[in-house]
């Protein structure tokens, strides 16, 4: 055994034990609590006869996957419901919500036997999952290993598959399905959809166009043809950014620059502050120079010699003290993720704090 | 010919829409290449996806090492694939039951929801989270005083660090009044008004600069690597 | 670095035409608004005119600022009038009831573009014609070439990844010219290069790009499509997937050319602790500084922008990098004279000449 | 991704410097990981928080409120989502507590889509909670969400009423007591952002507080990425400003402690920006070590490679 997997064996049983001796004392290690709703909706009376086939359709998997401790209760829900009987003309569901321990332990008290109230196996299982998966992508900090490359191959596959589904969902019905199958999405997804305008639909059409011209890469024959559509994003692109970065970078920073160097700060009783109007003075002179050095290091055809060198040189400078200073003030940002992961570890998945008395300790 | 097509559509892209920011009438244009760019890069997540596949698809048929994750990328690719297109487990939305797949992806209590709250949270969020640690180590590594520019960055760095906390505070918090600019909080400050001001500009109005010879030389058809021309 | 190119001194190039031709046509456009603008400020008297007493009163507003007790003066003098004329055309939306056909506030933007355009076409031409460039030594371009070789005496691969924003990000297209010339010094030095990309389109455009650089160094049979991957178009599980690859490949050498967000450091960190030679380039200023800390060499902003061209050495590249240069110049002199204007009317702050004179520069930058 | 091997043999030989110099990067990740769970821990077990010395920018927020007289205008815009919920709204709570405190009738509104659901748990877990005598309507308004960005911003300049026409109530703002003297932005003598980007801050200053700079006055809380762009402005055009977790620790503990009665503990939900400071504090000075020992390591590596 090598002294690296040695150290591993030996980290991962002190947790262990930890862990153990941690789930004795106290209140346990981290459960998910859900309250369960019942929610009734009546179906429009025109939507009854023509959504009536459309739903039975999407009917066993209406129930709430990840509730599934009372998925003998939700199997019969929606279209069991709509479909039972044909004059029926209301669908309903049920609906769990997360609650806090400290709601859980009072309708327990309040009442022993009740059911509305309950722990959620696959939330708690997926609370242990995640505080996994924190644990292994933080181990990547001492060294490669099994568990970094598990997370590692499963935040890919998931994640390519989730912003997928999100690109169809969010965009391709919306948009292109909207603008080009109204019809078909009012019906199915979006019952408030606005007629689309001509334009759109045109639009719609031609970035449909585009698409199959990328995806006629896939066939044998004719890829060159992707081309195209890379070529009308890149020049319109480059058109866009152009008159975007005009406008508001060189413009706009340029004219916020004009500011005099010499400034005269009067306090309440109308004489001029000599000291505030200094360092008044002196910052808008630092900025202004600091500016055009900066510049002046930008310059691609002059050699950094002379007074163009000595002005870069200077420039150099301001970028240094802007990126230290940048980095500084980044600092905390970093940190405070790094603390919303510890107190995830801390407070839902070990329970060994409670900072918003949500276990009422 | 192959080249040269598509230097024309990107030419006359480029100039339409730059022209169009000028023209009340086509102001959505903009917008309308945004809702076109997104509908073809959702379109185009096929041949992403098909990527994907193959080389995990490879790996696996090669027995390369670590074929075992190729199995795992691929399995929970394919189930949140499938779990979200068919939108499995989602009740329609109250306000439009008549409507199927109204209901959201997102909701709680929902298997996608579940995929996305206990495994891309945890694991993305996290992945972030590392950047604390390196901000550390990186700044134990670079911030040394080789140079006047060194000095510059780490006096800096070092001043608003210790400006964020009650220990900057306290530590220069007992300067009189007069010297008040010197506290090491508003020196931060200072910083941040003047120099960080000074050379965000710059670097503002040079990339402005950059962006519009960079897209010239797109536009002009000067650059053409960009297109698989390699030199023009 | 000093190129001088001894190009047969012919006008009408290939590229010189289309360039000329634009310009041309973007020109005619300026003067075709001119004469709008003349015209329109003809016919409609009443809205021009409370337009320039209102533009008057705001000047005035903005001396007294000046010297008004509890107003400091250090106050930005820009916004001030940005705002206030904001609030006038807000309080008066119905003065051109009907959409013109050019949008006149924005005459100055466009001046500024058809200005730029130009400085570049004529740098383009003179270049074209011979003219000697000078361009200044960039430390990080001239590292490329030592950086792909060490990668090929090493053995090892060289990482580029060119940002995790797509195709409709400026950066993502100036990174991937760049790939265009890595690959190629790539191919030239029997290296290989792998590019782990956040987005479909990118994967394509950046399989084109290589593929033709393969091509152009006469070694197309050294690529394979299959380096060229897409991973997620999630950020960090993008980020998850290559540093961990990074830690079991150790690549010699890698290239950050492109947007970057948060990831940056954990990118230039990783290579470093695996000794990898490390060049980043980007124009986000926010992640400038954990590059410049941790990475051997990085492009800052416009330097970015400007490498593919000076990595290029042709002249009508370079001629690109004269142009930009013309337009900094134009924006110091701009500044300069600002500066001095509105410092002069600090002092004497009835100078209606110095006043005019100061409004016009704030209005030639779109104030 | 282990870095250099540390090498055992000569170790002992090798001067201290040179030691430090080659030391895994790993245990300066474990020195951060304690700094930042260490405090979380303490914090929260214990439940004290570390101290706060207000900085000039947050003194100046809690000076703009408490120097207004009972009874006046204040417009509170929450620029935010819960997506920035983290840094903003120990905030928000704090700003509405001291409105509350000081019976000033504030007017909330929305210019991100997801403001309106921030705004109203913030009224409910504040105004509701702990100043039930206070009466929408009379004393607080939640007028909602507004789509248009800057246009309401420039459409608030000229009439109030018209770019928000009821309150989230569906009350019409005509109907509404409190804004009957309320025509356009300039009738609050005080303006309230908490913003997380844009619309925000900025674009409050740029439209809105420039041309009112005598009549308003302007304080915002930001994230700390957009604190850096802020300053700028302060205090010229925003007279306060509370930057990322910092500066909302800092206001807190003010209020609190202007607000704080004996041998009553201040509730949890006040305290939230002090809580996450602690952590803070630990690994910034880590931070600020790091940096001196690595210079200590240089200075003494020059001297002995000079000697």
């Amino acid at each position: 055994m090598t002294r690296q997997s040695k150290t591993w064996l030996v980290l991962g049983a002190v947790f262990v034990a930890l862990l153990v001796a941690r789930g004795m004392i106290g209140q346990g290690l981290g459960r998910v609590y859900v309250k369960r709703t019942d929610v009734t909706v009546k179906l429009p009376e025109a939507a009854v006869n023509n959504a009536a086939g459309a739903p039975s359709a999407l009917a066993s998997g209406s129930t709430n996957a990840s509730t599934t401790t009372a998925a003998t209760q939700a199997m019969e829900t929606p279209a069991a419901a709509s479909t039972a009987s044909s004059s029926a003309t209301t669908i309903s569901w049920q609906e769990w919500k997360q609650v806090t321990p400290l709601e859980f332990n009072a309708a327990q008290k309040a009442n022993p036997a009740q059911t509305e109230i309950t722990l959620s196996w696959p939330r708690t299982i997926g609370l242990w999952l995640a505080a996994f998966f924190t644990l292994a992508i933080f181990s990547f900090l001492y060294a490669d290993n099994p568990f970094y490359k598990i997370a590692e191959s499963l935040v890919v596959g998931v994640s390519a598959a989730y912003w997928g589904v999100i690109g169809f969902w969010d965009t391709l019905v919306p948009k292109m399905f909207g603008a080009l199958t109204p019809g078909l999405v009012k019906s199915l997804v979006q019952p408030s959809l606005v007629a689309p305008e001509k334009l759109q639909q045109i639009s719609m059409i031609f970035a449909l166009i585009l698409g199959v011209m990328m995806l006629w890469r896939l066939l044998p024959r004719g890829g060159w043809i992707s081309a195209w559509p890379l070529a009308f994003i890149v020049g319109v692109t480059a058109g866009l950014k152009i008159v975007s970065h005009v406008e508001s970078d060189l413009m706009a920073q340029a004219a916020a620059t004009m500011k005099p160097l010499f400034v005269s700060v009067t306090d309440a009783s109308g004489a001029t502050n000599m000291w505030d109007s200094w360092w008044a003075s002196v910052a808008n002179v630092l900025l202004v120079a600091g500016v055009i050095c900066c510049l002046a290091y930008f310059f691609f055809s002059v050699e950094h010699k002379g007074v163009v060198g000595g002005a870069a040189r200077v420039g150099i400078w301001y970028l240094m003290i802007t990126f230290g200073a940048s980095f500084g003030f980044t600092v905390m940002g970093r940190i405070a993720l790094l603390a919303a992961r510890v107190e995830f570890l801390f407070d839902d998945w070990l329970w060994l704090i409670d900072p918003n008395h949500f276990r009422g300790l | 010919m192959k080249r040269i097509i598509p230097m024309w559509i990107a030419i006359i892209g480029g100039f339409a829409m730059m022209l169009s920011s000028f023209v009340p009438l086509a102001e959505s244009a903009g917008e309308m290449f945004a809702d076109v760019f997104n509908v073809v890069a959702a379109i185009a997540f096929v041949l992403g996806a098909g990527s994907l596949a193959k080389q995990h698809l490879e790996k696996l048929s090669r027995r390369d090492a670590g074929w075992g994750y190729s199995i795992i990328t691929l399995g929970s690719f394919l189930i949140t694939l499938f779990i979200g297109l068919g939108k499995i487990g989602i009740h329609p939305n109250e306000q439009f039951p008549q409507a199927p797949y109204s209901g959201s992806n997102e909701m709680e209590g929902s298997a996608f929801g579940w995929i996305y709250e206990y495994m891309i949270t945890p694991l993305t969020s996290t992945m972030f989270a590392l950047l604390a640690f390196f901000v550390a180590s990186a700044a134990f590594r670079a911030f040394r005083a080789k140079n006047t520019e060194a000095i510059l960055l780490l006096v800096t760095a070092f001043i608003v660090l210790l400006g964020r906390t009650f220990a900057g505070v306290v530590l220069t918090g007992w300067f009189p009044d007069w010297a008040s600019g010197l506290r090491l909080e508003n020196l931060s400050i200072y910083v941040m008004q003047v120099f960080n001001t000074a050379g965000n500009r710059a670097i503002m109005i040079g990339i402005a600069l950059g962006v519009a010879a960079t897209g010239l030389r797109i536009l002009f058809g000067i650059d053409r690597s960009w297109l698989g021309g390699g030199d023009a | 670095m000093r190129i001088t190119h001894k190009v047969p001194r012919r006008i009408f190039t290939n590229h010189s035409w289309k360039c000329v031709a634009t310009f041309l046509c973007m020109a005619m456009c300026c003067a075709r608004v001119f004469a709008f603008e003349i015209s329109s400020e003809m016919s409609e008297s009443v809205a021009p005119v409370t337009q320039t007493v209102a533009a008057q009163d705001i000047f005035a507003e903005n001396v007294l600022a000046h010297n008004a007790p509890e107003q400091d003066a250090n106050a930005p003098l820009v916004e001030p009038v940005n705002a206030a004329t904001n609030f006038n055309s807000a309080a008066t939306p119905n003065a051109m009831p009907e959409r013109p056909w050019f949008n006149i506030e924005k005459l100055w933007l466009l001046l500024w573009i058809v200005f730029i355009g130009g400085a570049v076409t004529v740098s383009v031409w003179l270049a074209k014609s011979g003219r000697p460039i000078r361009i200044r030594r960039i430390a990080a371009l001239e590292a490329v070439d030592n950086a792909v070789g060490r990668a090929t005496e090493m053995g090892r691969s060289i990482l580029f990844v060119p940002g995790i924003q797509d195709m409709d990000n400026i950066q993502t297209v100036a990174g991937l010219t760049m790939l265009g010339r890595v690959a190629k010094t790539a191919a030239e030095y029997d290296a290989t290069i792998e590019v782990p990309t956040c987005r479909s389109l990118v994967m394509e455009a950046a399989r084109d790009t290589v593929r033709a650089s393969y091509l152009s160094a006469g070694r197309a049979d050294g690529f394979s499509v299959d380096r060229i991957t897409y991973i997620t178009d999630d950020q960090f599980g993008y980020v998850a997937h290559v540093v961990g690859s990074m830690v079991r490949e150790k690549p010699a050498t890698c290239f950050y050319m492109g947007c970057f967000f948060a990831e940056s450091l954990i990118f230039a960190e990783t290579g470093n602790a695996i000794g990898a030679i490390q060049i980043a380039g980007t124009a986000e200023s926010s992640q400038l500084p954990f590059f410049v800390a941790a990475c051997d060499y990085t492009l800052i902003g416009e330097e970015f922008f400007a490498a593919s061209a000076y990595l290029s050495g042709e002249p009508a590249q370079l001629g690109t990098l004269r142009g930009q240069d013309v337009g900094k110049f134009a924006v110091v002199v701009l500044i300069a004279l600002g500066v001095l204007a509105s410092t002069i009317l600090v002092m004497a702050p009835n100078a209606a000449v110095v006043g005019w004179f100061l409004g016009g520069l704030q209005k030639v930058l779109g104030g | 991704m282990s870095s250099g091997n540390f090498n055992n043999t000569n170790a002992s030989v090798r001067p201290w410097f040179e030691r430090l110099d080659r030391i895994d990067r790993r245990w300066i990740f474990l020195l951060m990981f304690l700094a930042v769970a260490g405090p979380i821990l303490w914090i929260g077990v214990t439940g004290k928080t570390l101290p706060e010395a207000p900085t000039l920018a947050a003194r100046a927020v809690f000076e703009e409120i408490d120097h207004l007289p009972a009874r006046t205008l204040v417009l509170i815009s929450f620029d935010y989502d819960p997506a920035s919920a983290g840094e903003l709204q120990p905030m928000a709570t704090s700003l509405v507590r001291q409105c509350a405190a000081k019976n000033l009738r504030m007017v909330f509104i929305a210019l991100w889509p997801l403001g309106n659901q921030v705004a109203q748990q913030t009224i409910q877990d504040v105004i509701r909670d702990d100043y039930p005598a206070l009466k929408e309507g009379d004393d607080f308004v939640n007028m909602g969400y507004q789509a248009g960005n800057e246009a309401v911003m420039k459409l608030l300049l000229t009439d109030f009423a018209k770019a928000f026409p009821k309150d989230s109530r569906g009350e019409a703002t005509s109907n509404i007591p409190m804004l009957k003297d309320v025509k356009m932005v300039s009738d609050f003598p005080l303006l309230i952002s908490i913003s997380a980007g844009y619309p925000g801050s900025k674009e409050w200053v740029q439209y809105v507080i420039s041309a009112y700079n005598e009549k308003m006055n302007f304080v915002t809380g930001c994230t700390g990425v957009s604190a850096p762009q802020l300053y700028p402005y302060f205090p010229q055009q925003i007279a306060g400003l509370l930057g990322a977790i910092k500066g909302a620790a800092e206001y807190e503990s003010m209020v609190n402690a202007s607000l704080a009665v004996d041998g009553v503990a201040t509730p949890p939900k006040y305290l939230q920006a002090q809580r996450r400071m602690g952590p803070q504090l630990v690994a910034h000075l880590l931070m600020v070590g790091l940096i001196i020992v690595g210079n200590m390591i240089f200075f003494a590596r020059k001297r002995r490679g000079a000697a």
